[in-house]
């Protein structure tokens, strides 16, 4: 929504006790406890202190209940109670990181996958332990130069932020060549951080990690002072939504956009070299960093609907109402404590939905869902069969 | 004043006041320390403070200070004068003096309610009024020019509180002119089956009202027709209404339907507005069984007897395809003009009420209740239509797939009490989803659950309402719905899911329904903006009319003489809707009945010896009122003219045009004084 | 209770390990140290003793890089003191190590105490030795039990659950003053946030003890040291389930297994 | 002569603020403010006229000939005059005039005309302070001790001229006064 897209980025320095000084906890006082947080939460009938009830304790000085709790370990940070709230409250990313942070800081024991993530990405700059040498391997098959920001020595115009998913993961790396491709096609002056880059640490600070998105965040301010560019594209929904609302309290000033916004903005020059027709039935589904978050829902459909051959369909829960595939907030790597809750996995309720469509192809634009959905495909029985693609493989592979 | 004449080379002698409002002053300004300071300044004599000047004891004060301490000017530091200026002039009239030779401080609106430094406060307090004393010494005596004032009424909008008003008008005498837009009077209250929380048929008690204003000796009525230029001020607007052409003469009429019968459409086939297209009509319809007047109309978009699309001007042009069976089915009454224009009338009234309604939240902007996706979601209004006898499906309550539903869900607030569409409570959402939920019972067994934030009913019988409503046994659920979509479980009969947290117990509830009631708010009718610039009032940020003060004058507005009822000035439930449009009548006819206004002497004239007869004065008015005399060479202001605005004032190059009350000096004087060093 | 738990850095193997020129260690070029897994369960162990039991922990560890960010996060984690003993781990042996440890106990800083614990890792991933903290026992005089995957405080000292092949635990009483080698920790490290930690680097200090340099360094002779050889060839089976199956029989019974 | 900056009684300057509102939209605005007790700066005083059009440029030169550190003016949103057009006349004067008092060396942030309708009692709240903090960040103004400066340089320079002139010509040290000294003496 608009309201949410607009947001200013807050105040960094707010911790529990500070919170109701701020704008954003000052607006808690006017929760109406209408409930709708709960009611479009994902997760919220396995939450024990639903967000509503949060704000609710917290008003109330019981929030040591709250933090004993598990609940928050529900939240994947989707920003469905943040879109839906009547009184505009910024649950997802200001007032429920700063109760998970208590949590986090009064708990002992996490999930230990989900523990092991955020050790990786303090040590390693990705969530996955990667060598962090081993970052820019993809390049060698990307079919196109990718240039280095240290080699180009210049300004660039575009300094693309490629994200760890989509520099380590096998089909992540799909969506990395297919936006090099593109980017080439358009003639775009653009280069990469390389093998120096680390994760721009949005999950830290959606889950609980403060001091680790605070650590990243500015190690990659460091690194972008380094170079001259007038903007950053990424193709990572949830790297994107960190540059917008908390790099800028770093004094990041570069404008930032989705590589399914930058490329939307280039669709004229773009369409002429869409010629391959893919003559497929398209759902899209809409990351919750880049629909609800900030309210970019039409620039990825634009994009479908330019591929000759695409007829794009709807799933159920579009748009502001998008089921979430359950990744965010630190639930790609809880997956195993959800399961052992008797919680059902979002990816899976997500790609029900979409084959209901009868869709040939489920589009998605933030490389955590591509994961996510195919492995939902491989438990959730369906006839007609159904590929994972992002918005760019789609467009590159329509390039030809 | 006579008094004054013989006073005039007497020394000025000024009497101040400073009121304490209570404490709304006082806690804020040290009201004791501004007197005493006050009292050292040239010319003041007296200087006093008391708890409430506007009381009787302290305009008694005030007079008793003139003619005992021999006062010729009055200041009085209280509130704003737009307020109680008035009652002060009155009170320095009363003890003896040119009411003019008052002026007025505000403390209160200006300085103790917005201000948190009690030092920073009095300091101000201490500026202000010794720009009023320094001002204060400059007054002339003035009189109030008087205007007679035209009996006639307009009343804009022809629901429930233009009618009131109207019958109201009328029937005390005054000529009425009501205009509505659509081709019936009768508003929102003609489309509602029955009224909490009497539970009386909404037709039953309208209807006669309806059929008065139809018959009313009184009452002009123009349907179909809209205001597009209002000139002049109170007691003397010039209104142009236009008449939209609906191609049957109302005069020659008879409302027997024939045309409508013998049209060539033999069965309805267009999507039928009134009820909000549930139901079809032809191109030639009766907006409604009981509609007034009870005249038939064209639609020219759907009639064959006019070529498809508009014309330049709107207009369109009349083709030969069809047979007019209608026009032989009139014979010899001759009503059928396919030839009708617009036509504009023109007409001179002394008082406006405007009383053009609210309408509903669209509920495609909340998409998460899916409401123009699935066909089982149904707005309120809707719902009155689909439950009323007259309505489209006779009173059966049956759904779009022609089942009636076993489980409904009535959503509150939709679109109400949102940051991110509208802000405010709807007032009536409540009561009506309850009436709702009653009738739904009455009329089938299913299951109704009401989905609610906050359960508020006040007025009176209203709670009692609520509690007869909850013993018929519905499920009231505390929790806003936050989605609506088709059950997974069950995709072929349309069933729908409603989620929410029921925030009593914790728990999210997912219950399967066959049909979504959403109780829309009311909002400011769209063209509420062209309204206001067009009528010269003042919106409230949402969009309703603004009243001139939500307490003491309710239905009045900051244009002189237009007054307000109903829903435009904010959401009402009928019973207010009529109160008010009793209030804003009684209004108007206290100025009618009056003769004449009182008109502000803030008129503008010349020095006809200092004038140069540059002329530059004269393009700047906007209401004509600087000719230029040829013969003197001077400019001439007429006053019957002159509005008091002052811009040639501020244009003249001599410094020839003064205004009444806002004269160079005072107000140079004003700036001194409040720039004026303090004591420290 | 007085806990001490030593800490070893070891090279990160997420890096790919190479060998150096000469042959006889590890390129250090790209090499990046980290905490020792078993000695970050030992830490756990000393961390969860002390929560149930009470005490101080005390985490010890000679110089090496990136040493002092593990010994900061352990007092993030709540061990109440960090030594370094400015002593390059670099090339010294188990035995030298334990000798710098048992001089580190003998100097004024770190005295045995009767309720002393210490706590090892039960081995180190670089050497896969395991004979530090017998050593350090040893030198200390002091009872040891090693391989050990729980602990908890008795009337008398400790209860300690130790592991044998084949699945088999035992169960001991241990008395204080004694050294430990622990396998795990009967709960998984503790996670501490970022943000405790870089408070830590703020608020607290490490001790740097002065331990003077063992001059009989070698335990162990290194002749060579050599990559792991790629193993096999792997064969992936196609065709269906039933098909699959008779493969796999087959190799089986072709490799000798069945 | 009013004393050159205003002083609070502990001593710190703080801006003096003189506003003209037109009657029917920004004062109305300004009780609106009140009654719904918006919370502002107190640094401003409010002089109501009837139209934003009645405000004579020399009513904001005198103001700040007199102290004024700022000028703020107030009238209906275009369109909306209650007058028609006299909100359009002061635009044009407005513009003139922060032309001119730029060129008097006095900073044209210190002038200021919003717009703003009966029913935004929050504009008001928002514009004084805006403009409160603006002209703090300016400093104070202090034209009349500018004036008092000027008119000692002046006599100075007078009596330097008569005396090395022996007899000069009688008045040219008034006739050599600032233009604006004499408006601020009116």
């Amino acid at each position: 929504m608009a309201g949410v897209a607009e947001a200013a980025v807050v105040d960094r320095t707010t911790t529990l006790q500070t919170l109701l000084n701020t704008p954003a906890g000052k607006r808690m006082i006017t929760c109406i406890q209408c409930g709708t947080c709960a009611g479009t939460c994902p997760y919220g009938d396995y939450m024990e202190f639903s967000p509503r009830l949060v704000i609710n304790m917290l008003r109330r000085g019981f929030i040591d209940e709250v933090i004993k709790s598990d609940s928050l370990l529900r939240c994947v940070a989707c920003y469905a109670c943040t879109a839906k709230c009547p009184r505009n409250i910024r649950l997802t990313d200001v007032l429920l990181p700063l109760v998970k942070e208590q949590v986090l800081m009064n708990n002992t024991q996490m999930p230990a996958e989900f523990q092991k993530s955020l050790e990786n990405m303090h040590r390693y700059g990705n969530p996955m332990g990667e060598s962090p040498r081993k970052r820019t391997a993809w390049t060698a098959t990307a079919g196109v130069k990718v240039p280095l920001i240290a080699e180009v020595k210049r300004e660039v115009d575009v300094l693309w932020f490629v994200e760890c998913y989509t520099s380590f993961y096998a089909r992540g790396q799909d969506n990395s060549r297919a936006t090099a491709k593109l980017f080439a096609a358009l003639g775009v002056d653009f280069a990469i951080l390389g093998n120096d880059e680390k994760c721009a640490g949005e999950c830290g600070q959606m889950t609980w990690e403060s001091g680790l998105f605070e650590s990243l965040a500015e190690y990659n301010m460091k690194l972008f002072g380094k170079y001259k560019f007038r903007r950053i594209v990424t193709g990572d929904a949830h790297a994107f939504n960190a540059f917008r609302f908390r790099y800028p309290m770093y004094g990041l000033t570069q404008p930032v956009e989705h590589t399914t916004q930058f490329f939307a903005r280039h669709l004229e020059q773009l369409k002429p070299k869409l010629k391959k027709p893919l003559n497929m039935v398209v759902t899209y589904h809409d990351p919750c960093c880049l629909g609800r978050a900030v309210g970019c829902y039409e620039d990825p459909r634009a994009l479908l609907q330019a591929i000759p051959g695409v007829k794009l369909v709807e799933m159920v829960h579009n748009r502001v109402n998008a089921v979430c595939c359950g990744g965010g907030g630190g639930g790609m790597w809880l997956d195993t404590y959800y399961k052992q809750k008797g919680m059902d996995r979002l990816s899976e309720r997500r790609v029900k939905e979409a084959i209901a469509t009868g869709a040939d192809v489920l589009a998605v634009a933030c490389p955590y869902e591509v994961s996510r959905f195919e492995d939902a495909l491989k438990v959730v029985p369906h006839d007609k069969p159904m590929v994972v693609r992002d918005v760019v493989e789609l467009l590159a592979e329509s390039i030809g | 004043m006579n008094i004054m004449e013989t006073r005039k080379n007497e020394p000025v002698r000024i009497g101040f006041y400073v009121c304490h409002c209570g404490v709304n002053i006082a806690h804020m300004v040290d009201v004791e320390a501004v007197a005493k300071y006050v009292a050292t300044l040239p010319n003041v004599v007296v200087s006093r403070n008391y708890k409430y000047m506007c009381s009787d004891p302290g305009q008694e004060m005030i007079q008793k200070d003139i003619r005992e301490q021999r006062l010729n000017r009055v200041v009085v530091a209280a509130c704003s004068p737009l307020l109680h200026e008035h009652t002060f002039r009155g009170a320095t009239e009363a003890g003896g003096l040119n009411p003019f030779y008052f002026q007025m401080v505000n403390i209160r609106e200006h300085n103790s309610w917005v201000h948190t430094d009690r030092l920073e406060a009095t300091r101000k307090a201490m500026a202000l009024a010794r720009a009023a004393i320094q001002r204060v010494p400059h007054h002339k005596p003035l009189e109030v020019k008087k205007v007679p004032i035209n009996p006639d009424v307009l009343i804009v909008g022809g629901g429930i509180a233009g009618i009131h008003a109207a019958i109201t008008m009328a029937n005390a005498g005054k000529k009425v002119y009501l205009v509505e837009k659509e081709p019936s009077i009768g508003g929102h209250m003609a489309m509602f089956d029955k009224t909490f929380p009497t539970l009386d048929c909404a037709m039953c008690v309208l209807s006669p009202k309806m059929a008065t204003v139809g018959s009313h000796p009184n009452i002009t009525l123009w349907t179909y027709s809209e205001v597009v230029k209002v000139d002049g001020y109170v007691g003397n607007f010039k209104v142009t209404v236009r008449r939209k052409p609906r191609y049957i003469i109302e005069d020659l009429c008879t409302g027997c339907q024939e045309c409508v019968a013998n049209c060539v459409y033999k069965e309805p086939k267009f999507p039928d507005a009134f009820n909000l297209g549930l139901g079809k009509r032809k191109p030639v319809y009766m907006p409604f069984a009981q509609a007034i007047p009870s005249i038939a109309i064209i639609d020219p978009e759907v009639c064959l007897n006019f070529k498809r699309g508009k014309n330049p001007d709107g207009s369109y042009t009349v083709s030969d395809k069809c047979k007019k069976l209608c026009v032989v089915a009139c014979g010899d009454r001759k009503a059928i003009d396919f030839s009708q224009k617009a036509e504009d009338k023109e007409i001179t009234v002394g008082t406006i009420i405007m009383a053009t309604g609210f309408k509903t939240f669209d509920p495609r902007r909340t998409p998460y209740y899916g409401y123009g996706v699935y066909p089982n979601v149904y707005t309120a209004l809707e719902l009155e239509r689909v439950i009323n006898a007259s309505g489209p499906t006779e009173g059966h309550l049956v759904m779009r797939n022609g089942k009636e539903p076993k489980r409904v869900a009535i959503v509150h607030c939709v679109g109400s009490r949102d940051e991110n569409t509208n802000r405010w409570c709807s007032r009536v959402c409540c009561l009506y989803s309850l009436k709702l939920a009653h009738l739904i019972l009455e009329h089938t067994d299913a299951e109704v659950y009401n989905f609610y934030i906050d359960m508020r009913t006040p007025g009176k019988s209203m709670e009692e309402f609520y509690n007869r409503v909850a013993e018929e046994g519905m499920h009231l659920v505390r929790g806003r719905v936050a989605d609506v979509y088709p059950d997974p479980n069950d995709t072929a009969s349309g069933r729908l899911i409603v989620q929410a947290e029921d925030t009593l117990t914790n728990r999210i509830l997912k219950i399967p329904v066959d049909m979504v009631v959403l109780s829309v708010g009311l909002e400011p009718r769209p063209e509420a903006e062209d309204l206001r610039r067009l009528f010269n009032l003042s919106c409230s940020s949402e969009g309703w009319f603004l009243e001139r003060h939500p307490k003491l004058a309710p239905v009045s507005t900051f244009t002189d003489g237009i007054f307000l009822a109903g829903c435009c000035q904010g959401p009402k439930d009928i019973p207010d809707s009529v109160a008010q449009a009793g209030a804003a009548a009684a209004e108007a006819f206290s100025l009618i009945d009056k003769g004449y206004v009182e008109q502000e002497p803030n008129t503008a004239f010349v020095l006809a010896e200092e004038c140069s007869g540059c002329k530059s004065c004269i393009p700047l008015c906007p209401y004509t009122a600087i000719s230029f005399n040829e013969e003197t060479k001077k400019a001439f202001i007429n006053e019957a003219l002159c509005k008091g605005c002052g811009t040639c004032v501020a244009a003249c190059p001599s410094g020839s045009i003064v205004q009444n009350l806002f004269e160079d000096q005072e107000i140079f004087s004003e700036i001194d004084g409040v720039l004026a060093p303090l004591p420290q | 209770m007085n806990i001490l738990v030593i800490l070893k850095m070891v090279p990160d193997t997420v890096e790919e390990l190479n060998v150096s020129a000469d042959g006889k260690s590890l390129d250090s070029e790209f090499l990046r140290f980290k905490l020792n897994d078993p000695d970050e369960h030992a830490l756990e162990q000393g961390l969860i003793l002390k929560e149930k039991s009470g005490g101080k922990v005390t985490v010890i560890a000679l110089d090496a890089p990136e040493v002092d960010d593990v010994l900061y996060t352990a007092l993030a984690k709540g061990a109440d003191r960090a030594v370094k003993i400015p002593v390059s781990q670099a090339g010294l042996g188990t035995k030298a190590t334990a000798k710098v440890l048992s001089d580190f106990f003998s100097s004024g800083a770190g005295a045995v105490t009767p309720d002393t614990l210490v706590l090892v890792g039960t081995y180190a991933i670089d050497d896969l030795e395991g004979e530090l903290a017998p050593m350090l026992a040893v030198h200390l005089g002091l009872p040891y039990l090693g391989v050990v995957s729980s602990v908890a405080a008795s009337d008398h000292g400790l209860i300690v659950q130790k592991e044998f092949a084949g699945g088999l635990r035992g169960e001991f009483e241990v008395e204080l003053p004694a050294v430990l080698g622990i396998q795990s920790a009967e709960k998984p490290p503790r996670y501490v946030p970022v943000a405790k930690v870089r408070a830590v680097m703020k608020s607290a200090k490490i001790d740097e003890v002065e331990i003077p340099a063992p001059t009989d360094t070698v335990c162990l002779d290194v002749q060579r040291s050599y990559k792991p050889e790629a193993a096999g060839r792997a064969e992936i089976f196609e065709g269906s389930p039933e098909e699959v199956a008779d493969k796999i029989v087959d190799a089986l019974a072709k490799s000798g297994v069945i | 002569m009013s004393d050159s900056t205003n002083k609070t009684p502990d001593g710190n300057w703080t801006p003096r603020i003189v506003a003209f509102f037109c009657n029917w939209c920004t004062y109305t605005a300004a009780d609106l403010a009140g009654v719904s007790r918006m919370k502002y700066a107190s640094n401003i005083r409010v002089i109501r006229l009837m139209c934003s059009g009645r405000v004579d440029p020399q009513f904001v030169v005198d103001a700040f000939a007199k102290g004024a550190d700022g000028v703020l003016i107030g009238g209906c949103h275009p369109n909306d005059c209650h007058y028609v057009e006299g909100n359009y006349k002061c635009l044009r004067r407005y513009q003139m005039l922060k032309r001119m008092i730029a060129d008097m060396g006095i900073e044209p942030d210190r002038l200021r005309l919003e717009w703003i309708s009966a029913a935004e009692g929050e504009k008001v709240r928002r514009v004084v302070n805006e403009m409160v903090e603006t002209v703090k960040q300016l400093g104070p103004l202090g034209i009349p001790a500018k004036f008092e400066q000027w008119d000692k340089e002046m006599n100075a320079l007078a009596e330097h001229v008569a005396a090395s002139q022996g007899a000069g010509a009688p008045g040219s040290s008034g006739q050599n006064k600032p233009q604006t000294a004499q408006t601020a003496h009116v």
